[in-house]
């Protein structure tokens, strides 16, 4: 156990390494420079370019560019270059701000995923399934912006209530209990948006499990033994059809970052995926390595957290 | 008869699928009285395991159907009964051993967590009460230090131990039948031996009923008093053991038995039934045998075989052999 | 079984606790009936983030909103875009002129004369003694004094890379012999001055000048390099024109500290401070010095002639005891950083700025908002609105589906959106023209752009009218040229090309291009093909790039079409002018200083002028204009180097666009009268479209009020 | 009804034939009528793109999708054009604008066209180059996994590397050098190889052939990389740094997603290798080349195939989704993910331009979809053995 433990951490650690070195090397071997060093930019001198370059060493060559980017943002000393803030400050707050939806979207879909998944394994090949099926299909299929766009205005046009952003604007002191449920308001219809996919996804997976595990020779047994049928379902089967999720379960944690671009810049939510956004079309090297280094970080530690979990889970797995 | 404990009547079961429907069972009927020793015997593929899952309705509908025929336990037909009475009778007074102990238990509960599971719903018991009865049970199929293999997880017993738990959770109710499939196919021959005899000895024990369904004629011969042979979803001989064995008035009987190594004679080529058993869903409206059978006649391939009485309950589904008396083997 | 009803109750819960929140939020109605304190925020909506707050740092139009709220300048532009003062409540230019005494050139009717001499004959003049035409005569009467400044000497060090490879400076002492120096103050500047003199005192007096002869350097210098600094240390002329600002007393800002010239002095060091980065220093590298002569007196000596001058000053003022070298090494030890490499640009300042203007800094979320509140010691007295709020919301979409919400008061409306808005009786429109224009540039460095005529028959080809009515519904309007069209700069005389691709044609093919079979223009066996590309991300000129590429296939040209990613776009092909032909806009300030995108000296890459446009009398125009002080002649050059660019036709002038901005009717200008009495009046622009100018006297009323007939 | 069904069913079953691969896969696609619906869409779509492409291209296509006509903007669909203005050769073909115009008066059908051979291409394109990687490294990890890459090996590699890398930066002469001691090495190992035969290298070159890495492990943790970049920031990142253009979105789009597919072979190619008919074909001397193309993959390509099909639907969905942050593919190629970001500015005043694209990309990506789980059905044999 341990020297998995071990094993596995160090082989990660090397991962990590050549995750840095891939990322570093896209980006700066990629055509265009950061705005800040644009020389077509009226209002800076070619001094002042020259200057910038210096100061984000820019000048020097690109292992020695490496080292220094990633010595600062170890020792957490890395700084935007659009404005000079603290990398690691500037990702916390957004990663605070996207955590709601994260939180919201992800008990959306992993509550939800289940019930529907299984009721549509258990009437298999039924009109529930069948319209399950479709319907996920339909969720996964449609243009996420587009969605977006017909949910938003729906929802404008009809109701007359703001949707957009963390909150309404100008609300002014209302009591907390306001604005509390006017944040989970804003919530709403992005987590829902964010968690559709994942719901369609995940409840053709639950089933598909379901109906792997349904035909086990142990769900037979527990049969025979005389178990109600939904004792059968929702422990027998179920617990093994769940032990798969405990490894998806360390993967969403990555999700966090990733995020979700377009439903954020739709939304106008300040959070990780439209600032790594901004970060791209601003060429703010820092703020994107960073974001790709630490979604590194948390694709890993995902994976890890899913390999020790399911090692906990699955009593047939003992290292 | 008092004594019937089960009795399958022209049980009909068919697997319905899109285009096609596979006759799993095509008019079954057996009986098992108390205390008795049945089995069930086949090549694979022949309805066995259908007739026995049938009897507990555990055999997911659709796609399979249940077209006709009675199940009687006491006198009860088990397949008018609602879902909620089913569950009383399985594992209560019908419990069943599964054919592959390595998948039949479930890799995720501990082997008292799975016990117990058969003993509590079924009983309103404590417990503690239960936990001895746990050991007890293991006890009785003989695994060792039953205390500290009750907190073990299936995959970290061998094969036999499995076996000996699935039958300790067939027993954990105290059943009246208990239906075995094939118990012993999985398992090395040394092992065989011994859940053979623990059945013998359970049986004995316990004046249950077993229904043992296997494809092995020397097993049936050591524990069966009772011997129903099944070809391709009908029963086409059944008798007591003894007249199964010397007096076999099927040709598919004849040719099991022959093909039995032990029968041979040394340095002789085995004997082997031709062809293969036919696909459920394309299997011939009459004899299903015919096209494998050295008796067969024109109106084997036309009608479906009589019932022939040889008395004393020998009965077989051949009258082709029936009326030419064709001589017995050996 | 619980685990099946824990599944199946959880997600319900979960919905219902979210659906059930829509009973709290407010709807448009609610926000301002049931919460008064709305009425008195404004929120307006931008498509992108501010990037730092300091005035002397930003260069993107975010920051500069909010700067130019939190900040004030000297001065601004009033409604009719004259200078108005802000911090300073008047102010004076003059100019101080010098030129070095000439001994060794001929003066007409005098010869060989000292300094005395030189003035005496100035002053002979001056009091009309010597013939002298209209102009001459207006110069002297100009000049209010005259003074010699007595010969000198003195050291100058310069460090020098002796040749291009030399990686240290080596250290150059120059020893300077000034000779006598006389002093001209003039009431106003004059750049015409030594021009006119110099038909007093001899054509060569000022150019043979050689101020080589008074440098006694030490080491082996080359001829040229002589002549360099014989140029920069003892220039033959020079105008020095002056600026003074009297400031308003009392002015406080958002700390209680009171500003005065000391601050002007410090903005103007921070912003020429190297280590800060400034992307402000070309506006004031003219600037030789900035003197506070008295807390509300502030003196700015020009090193040479800089008409745009003035305009600079209309930038924010810091304040300097939040900022000085001292307040800085304090924040850098605080935060543990390098106080020697600490500069205004790392420091805390930008994300919490602290400025005078009508507006206290609040709170900045980033990518979220941006607060503000009203600033009650506001020297002009407090603005209505208590609070602004600015919104970042990236997607124009949903600003309109917010604006609809209620949820903010302004957006940039697109020009699709203005005729629905326009039309809905809740909503007030205004509109005006914007100071940017957008046009085709063709590289005329390349064939076949290098020919006018080729150049003027692609004009031609394109429905400039057809494009402004379809696809900026109108708001929008043709322009000819590079200035600002609201300004008198721009030359209304010159009228827009025609729609006209018969002519186009016939020009082309006095060109040498004739259509061939299949339709294409064709000259010497070569197809008439080029490639016209913009940046992604801007579809309006996506909308051109179709409409030029159909316009000009039309007359048998083979268009393609390129979108680039802005950075790629500039970087890759605009910096290295490699491009045939590009879609592009300029956003314009209201001085007509074209220097960086017209003037030939500008066409290397990197540079403005990357269509290579060269002409020398267009030269000649920009270098007058930028040192023309006086408006009408400063006019009358612009108007000149308007026809010429037009005639020339470097670029395709497309259009200005016009902006349009839409408000509840309730927000209104609100004004107490001198009998104290509260006055509502309509939000109305200035004749120059300025619709915020009274944006400080702006609340919303729960109701649309009724007017006072206007008088 | 039903009964009826089995009754005939039961007439019928004594004499129904056995059915080839082929005919029992066609039957079950036809039981699974969502996949069937699926089926049929995506051949409609595909006859669509490839009428598209012969349609809308050329210098006097049938459908101009580029032609301007400013003053028929934002007409709804099925309106006819006002013939006085135009001229002759801007009136559409089929007398009326099927799906309206847009904001600069092109016809919608006619861009759609275009685009849906736009978008097939992107996305069999895209989903090509993926499944080429994958079947590549998936096929060379499963088969030969379990050899070590040798030091020597590494540091020619690493040397050819460098090289490359100079000369791509500009330093040729170093680079040249270095690529030409790489190549050299690598003839020098070969020649090496046939002259010694299986004599034993000498000892202080055994560190240079010890193994160091398994090539299994080496792909592996090359997948591990690649899937630690979140996808579609990566896919954004990469696009919105390289020039803007149909190829450069299609590979990028392919050099991100072939992991998936790498994974499938190599569990196949794993679980085929220990199969009888490959250790019967290694028994019998058939060369490593021939096994893997005559045996392995034809058995792997299943599961590469339903997620195929699937990616195919994912990179429209992506080549969407890039369009609407404006990095899609770049006029003047028309794709339904561009005319729907295009559009969407005008939702209020012509909702088509959103909603004819966004349905058609619903439709297609749908049937892509469904007929992909379809295929799963079919190629799955556990399910066929089920009735």
């Amino acid at each position: 156990m341990l020297s998995f433990i071990g094993r596995s951490i160090i082989q990660k650690i090397i991962t990590l390494f050549f995750v840095s070195v891939v990322s570093f090397l896209i980006i700066h071997l990629a055509p265009g420079k950061p705005s800040q060093v644009d020389p077509l930019n009226p209002k800076f001198t070619p001094e002042m370019v020259e200057r910038f370059r210096k100061e984000f060493h820019l000048d020097k060559p690109l292992y020695i560019q490496y080292i220094y980017f990633y010595r600062d943002l170890l020792t957490g000393k890395t700084v935007s270059w659009k404005d000079n803030q603290s990398v690691l400050k500037k990702i916390w707050e957004r990663f605070l701000n996207s955590l709601p939806l994260f939180i919201v979207g992800t008990i959306l879909t992993w509550t939800l995923s289940f019930p529907i998944g299984i009721r549509s394994a258990i009437f298999r090949g039924g009109l529930y399934d069948r319209s399950s099926t479709f319907f996920s299909y339909l969720l996964i299929s449609i243009p996420g912006f587009f969605f977006a766009y017909i949910l938003i205005i729906f929802v404008v046009t009809r109701f007359h209530v703001p949707v957009i952003g963390m909150e309404t604007f100008g609300l002014g002191a209302s009591s907390w209990t306001h604005m509390v449920m006017d944040r989970i308001w804003h919530l709403l219809l992005p987590s829902v948006l964010g968690a559709t996919g994942g719901i369609a996804i995940l409840s053709r997976y639950v089933r598909s499990q379901m109906l792997e595990v349904e035909s086990q020779d142990y769900v037979r047994t527990a049969r025979a033994k005389g178990v109600p049928e939904e004792q059968v379902l929702y422990k027998h089967a179920l617990r093994n059809a769940l032990l798969p999720f405990v490894t998806m379960f360390g993967l969403i944690l990555p999700g966090l970052i990733g995020g979700s671009v377009i439903i954020e810049s739709i939304f106008s939510w300040p959070g990780m995926g439209r600032m790594a956004y901004e970060a791209i079309l601003a060429r703010d090297y820092p703020i994107i390595l960073t974001v790709n280094f630490i979604s590194a970080v948390l694709v890993l530690a995902g994976t890890f957290v899913s390999d020790v979990l399911y090692m906990v889970v699955d009593p047939r797995i003992r290292l | 008869m008092d004594n019937i404990l089960l009795s399958v009547q022209d049980l009909k079961f068919y697997f319905i699928g899109n285009e096609r429907v596979a006759r799993a069972l095509d008019g079954v009927s057996y009986e098992v009285s108390k205390g008795e020793t049945v089995c069930l015997v086949g090549e694979s593929g022949c309805g066995k395991t259908v007739s026995a899952l049938t009897i507990l309705r555990i055999i997911p509908q659709p796609p399979g159907k249940i077209m006709g025929g009675k199940v009687l336990f006491n006198g009860q037909n088990l397949l008018d009964l609602s879902e909620e009475e089913m569950q009383k009778i399985r594992g209560n007074h019908i419990a069943m051993v599964f054919q592959e102990p390595m998948t039949s238990l479930n890799p995720v509960f501990t082997v008292e967590d799975q016990i117990q599971e058969a003993i509590m719903v079924h009983e309103m018991v404590d417990e503690k009460s239960v936990r001895e009865r746990c050991i007890q049970l293991l006890k009785d199929v003989g695994i060792p230090s039953p205390e500290e293999r009750l907190k073990d997880y299936p995959h970290q017993l061998s094969g036999g131990q499995r076996q000996r738990v699935m039958i300790a959770m067939a027993l954990a109710c105290d059943p009246d039948l208990v239906i075995a499939d094939e118990p012993t196919t999985a398992l090395d021959v040394t092992i065989q031996a011994q859940i053979l005899n623990l059945f013998q000895e359970l049986k004995q024990k316990r004046q249950m009923s077993l229904l043992y369904i296997t494809h092995d004629l020397g097993v049936v011969a050591n524990i069966a008093d009772r011997i129903y042979v099944m070809y391709a979803g009908i029963i086409v001989e059944q008798g007591d053991t003894s007249n199964i064995f010397h007096n076999p008035c099927h040709p598919y009987t004849q040719g099991l038995l022959k093909s039995l190594p032990g029968r041979a004679k040394r340095g002789s080529k085995l004997h082997s039934i031709p062809g293969t058993v036919p696909d459920p869903a394309h299997k011939p409206g009459s004899c299903p045998f015919h096209p494998r059978c050295d008796f067969a006649i024109q109106a084997c391939g036309t009608e479906f075989p009589r019932v022939c009485d040889y008395g004393e309950g020998h009965l077989s589904r051949c009258p082709v052999l029936y009326e030419n008396k064709v001589p017995k083997v050996n | 079984m619980t685990i099946r009803k824990i599944l199946i109750f959880t997600p319900i819960l979960v919905i219902f606790f979210l659906l059930q929140s829509y009973f709290w939020v407010p709807t448009y109605e609610q926000q301002s009936r049931g919460n008064p304190n709305r009425l008195n925020e404004y929120i307006t909506a931008s498509i992108g983030d501010a990037s730092i707050l300091n005035p002397i740092l930003s260069a993107d139009s975010a920051s500069s909103n909010i700067n130019s709220m939190v900040f004030e300048g000297l001065i601004d532009r009033d409604e009719e875009l004259r200078f108005r003062g802000r911090l300073a409540r008047y102010w004076d230019i003059h100019e101080e002129a010098f030129f070095y005494v000439n001994e060794k050139a001929n003066i007409p009717g005098v010869g060989k004369a000292g300094a005395k001499k030189v003035v005496e004959l100035l002053k002979r003049a001056k009091a009309g003694d010597l013939p002298a035409n209209d102009e001459v005569r207006a110069s002297l009467a100009n000049i209010e004094e005259i003074f010699i400044i007595p010969a000198r000497e003195f050291l100058v060090t310069r460090h020098e890379k002796k040749t291009e490879t030399d990686q240290e400076d080596t250290e150059v002492k120059i020893k300077v012999m000034a000779p006598n120096r006389i002093n001209l103050v003039l009431s106003s500047v004059d750049q015409d001055l030594f021009q006119n003199l110099s038909l007093i005192l001899g054509k060569d007096y000022f150019s043979s000048f050689n101020g080589e002869n008074y440098l006694g350097v030490d080491q082996e210098l080359g001829q040229k390099k002589r002549a360099e600094y014989a140029k920069e240390i003892l220039p033959s002329t020079e105008h020095n024109p002056i600026v003074v600002f009297k400031l308003r007393p009392n002015v406080k800002f958002h700390d209680g500290h009171i500003f005065d010239a000391n601050d002007v002095k410090f903005t103007f060091e921070a912003i020429m401070n190297p280590k800060n980065l400034s992307p402000r220093v070309a506006d004031y590298e003219p600037v030789k010095e900035v003197q506070a002569v008295d807390p509300l007196t502030v003196r700015i000596v020009y090193k040479r002639l800089y008409s745009p001058a003035l305009g600079t000053w209309s930038m924010g003022i810091l304040p300097e005891h939040l900022l000085n070298d001292e307040t800085l090494r304090d924040e850098a030890n605080r935060v543990g950083k390098d106080p020697e490499k600490f500069s205004i640009r790392q420091s805390s300042f930008n994300r919490h700025p602290i400025g005078c203007g009508p507006f206290v800094f609040r709170e900045w979320k980033s990518d979220q908002y941006i607060t503000l509140n009203g600033f009650d010691d506001y020297w002009e007295g407090p603005p209505n609105y208590k609070r602004y709020i600015y919104r970042i919301i990236p997607d124009l979409l949903t600003q309109e589906m917010e604006f609809y919400a209620g949820t903010i008061d302004s957006y940039g409306v697109q020009p699709h959106q203005v005729q629905r808005l326009q039309n809905d009786p809740k909503y007030q429109g205004f509109s005006g023209l914007s100071l940017g224009y957008t046009y085709i540039g063709y590289n005329m460095r390349r064939e076949p752009f290098d020919d006018h005529r080729v150049r003027m028959a692609l004009s031609m080809a394109i429905d400039v009218d057809k494009i402004i009515k379809y696809v900026l519904h109108g708001q929008g309007e043709r322009i000819t040229g590079p200035f600002v069209k609201q300004t008198d700069y721009y030359n209304h005389g010159i009228k827009p090309v025609p729609y006209d691709p018969e002519g186009a044609l016939k020009l082309l093919e006095e060109a040498g291009w004739k259509r061939n079979k299949e339709g294409w223009l064709e000259r010497d066996g070569k197809r008439l093909q080029f490639t016209l590309i913009t940046n992604s991300g801007n579809d309006l000129r996506k909308a051109i790039l179709t409409i030029a590429q159909g316009a000009w296939k039309q007359i048998g040209i083979d268009v393609r079409t390129d979108l680039l990613e802005w950075a790629v776009f500039i970087q890759e092909r605009v910096d290295k002018a490699d491009f045939d032909a590009l879609i592009l806009g300029w956003l314009m300030g209201i001085e007509p200083d074209l220097y960086q995108i017209w003037h030939s000296s500008q066409t290397n890459p990197y540079q403005l002028n990357f269509v290579g446009f060269r002409n020398p009398q267009a030269d000649d125009l920009i270098i007058k204009i930028r040192r023309e002080y006086n408006y009408g002649r400063q006019v009358a050059y612009s108007h000149q180097l308007h026809e010429i660019i037009a005639r020339e036709k470097p670029y395709t002038f497309l259009y200005v666009t016009k902006w349009t901005a839409v408000l509840d009717k309730k927000i209104v200008i609100k004004e107490t009268d001198s009998k104290g009495n509260v006055v509502y009046k309509k939000i109305k622009p200035t004749k120059t479209g300025i619709y915020t100018f009274h944006f400080n006297k702006w609340i919303k009323l729960p109701e649309v009020p009724s007017f006072a007939p206007e008088g | 009804m039903i009964k009826k069904d089995i009754k005939n069913l039961l007439q019928n079953t004594g004499v129904a034939p056995r059915r080839s691969r082929l005919q029992e896969s066609w039957r079950i696609l036809k039981g699974n009528s969502l996949a069937f619906v699926g089926l049929i869409i995506f051949a409609l779509f595909f006859c669509t793109a490839l009428a598209g492409l012969i349609l809308t291209s050329g210098t006097k296509p049938v459908f101009d999708p580029a032609m301007v006509r400013l003053q028929e903007k934002l007409l709804p669909p099925l309106s006819s054009p006002n013939l006085e203005t135009l001229r002759p050769e801007e009136i559409p073909k089929l007398g009326v604008y099927l799906f309206g115009t847009d904001d600069l008066g092109r016809d919608v059908f006619a861009r759609m066209l275009q685009g849906a051979w736009v978008s097939l291409t992107v996305g069999f394109v895209a989903v090509g180059i993926a499944v080429l990687i994958g079947i590549f490294m998936g096929g060379i990890s499963g088969y030969f996994g379990q050899s070590h890459i040798r030091v020597d090996q590494i540091l020619a590699a690493f040397v050819l590397l460098l090289g490359g890398g100079l000369l791509a930066v500009g330093a040729i002469f170093s680079g040249s050098a270095l690529l030409l001691i790489g190549s050299a090495y690598i003839f020098f190992s070969r020649w090496l190889k046939k002259g010694l035969g299986k004599q034993p290298p000498p000892k202080w070159m055994k560190v240079f052939f010890a193994g160091v890495i398994s090539i299994d492990t080496l792909i592996m943790r090359l997948v591990d990389i690649m899937l630690c970049f979140p996808s579609f920031f990566l896919i954004l990142t990469v696009v919105a740094l390289l020039p803007a253009s149909m190829y450069n979105i299609m590979i990028v789009i392919g050099l991100t997603s072939w992991m998936g597919a790498t994974r499938f072979v190599r569990a196949e190619f794993l679980s085929l290798r220990e199969q009888d008919f490959v250790t019967a074909a290694r028994a019998l001397g058939v060369s490593n080349w021939r096994i893997i193309f005559r045996h392995m993959i034809p058995n792997a390509i299943a599961p590469v195939l339903v997620s195929a099909t699937i990616g195919i639907a994912t990179a429209i969905l992506t080549e969407a989704g890039l369009s609407f942050l404006g990095f899609g593919v770049p006029p003047p190629h028309a794709t339904w993910g561009n005319i729907l970001s295009d559009g969407k500015r005008f939702i209020f005043d012509a909702p088509w331009l959103t909603f004819v694209p966004g349905f058609a990309i619903l439709l297609v990506v749908l049937s892509f979809n469904l007929f992909g789980e379809g295929l799963r059905d079919i190629l799955n044999p556990k399910l066929k053995e089920r009735y």
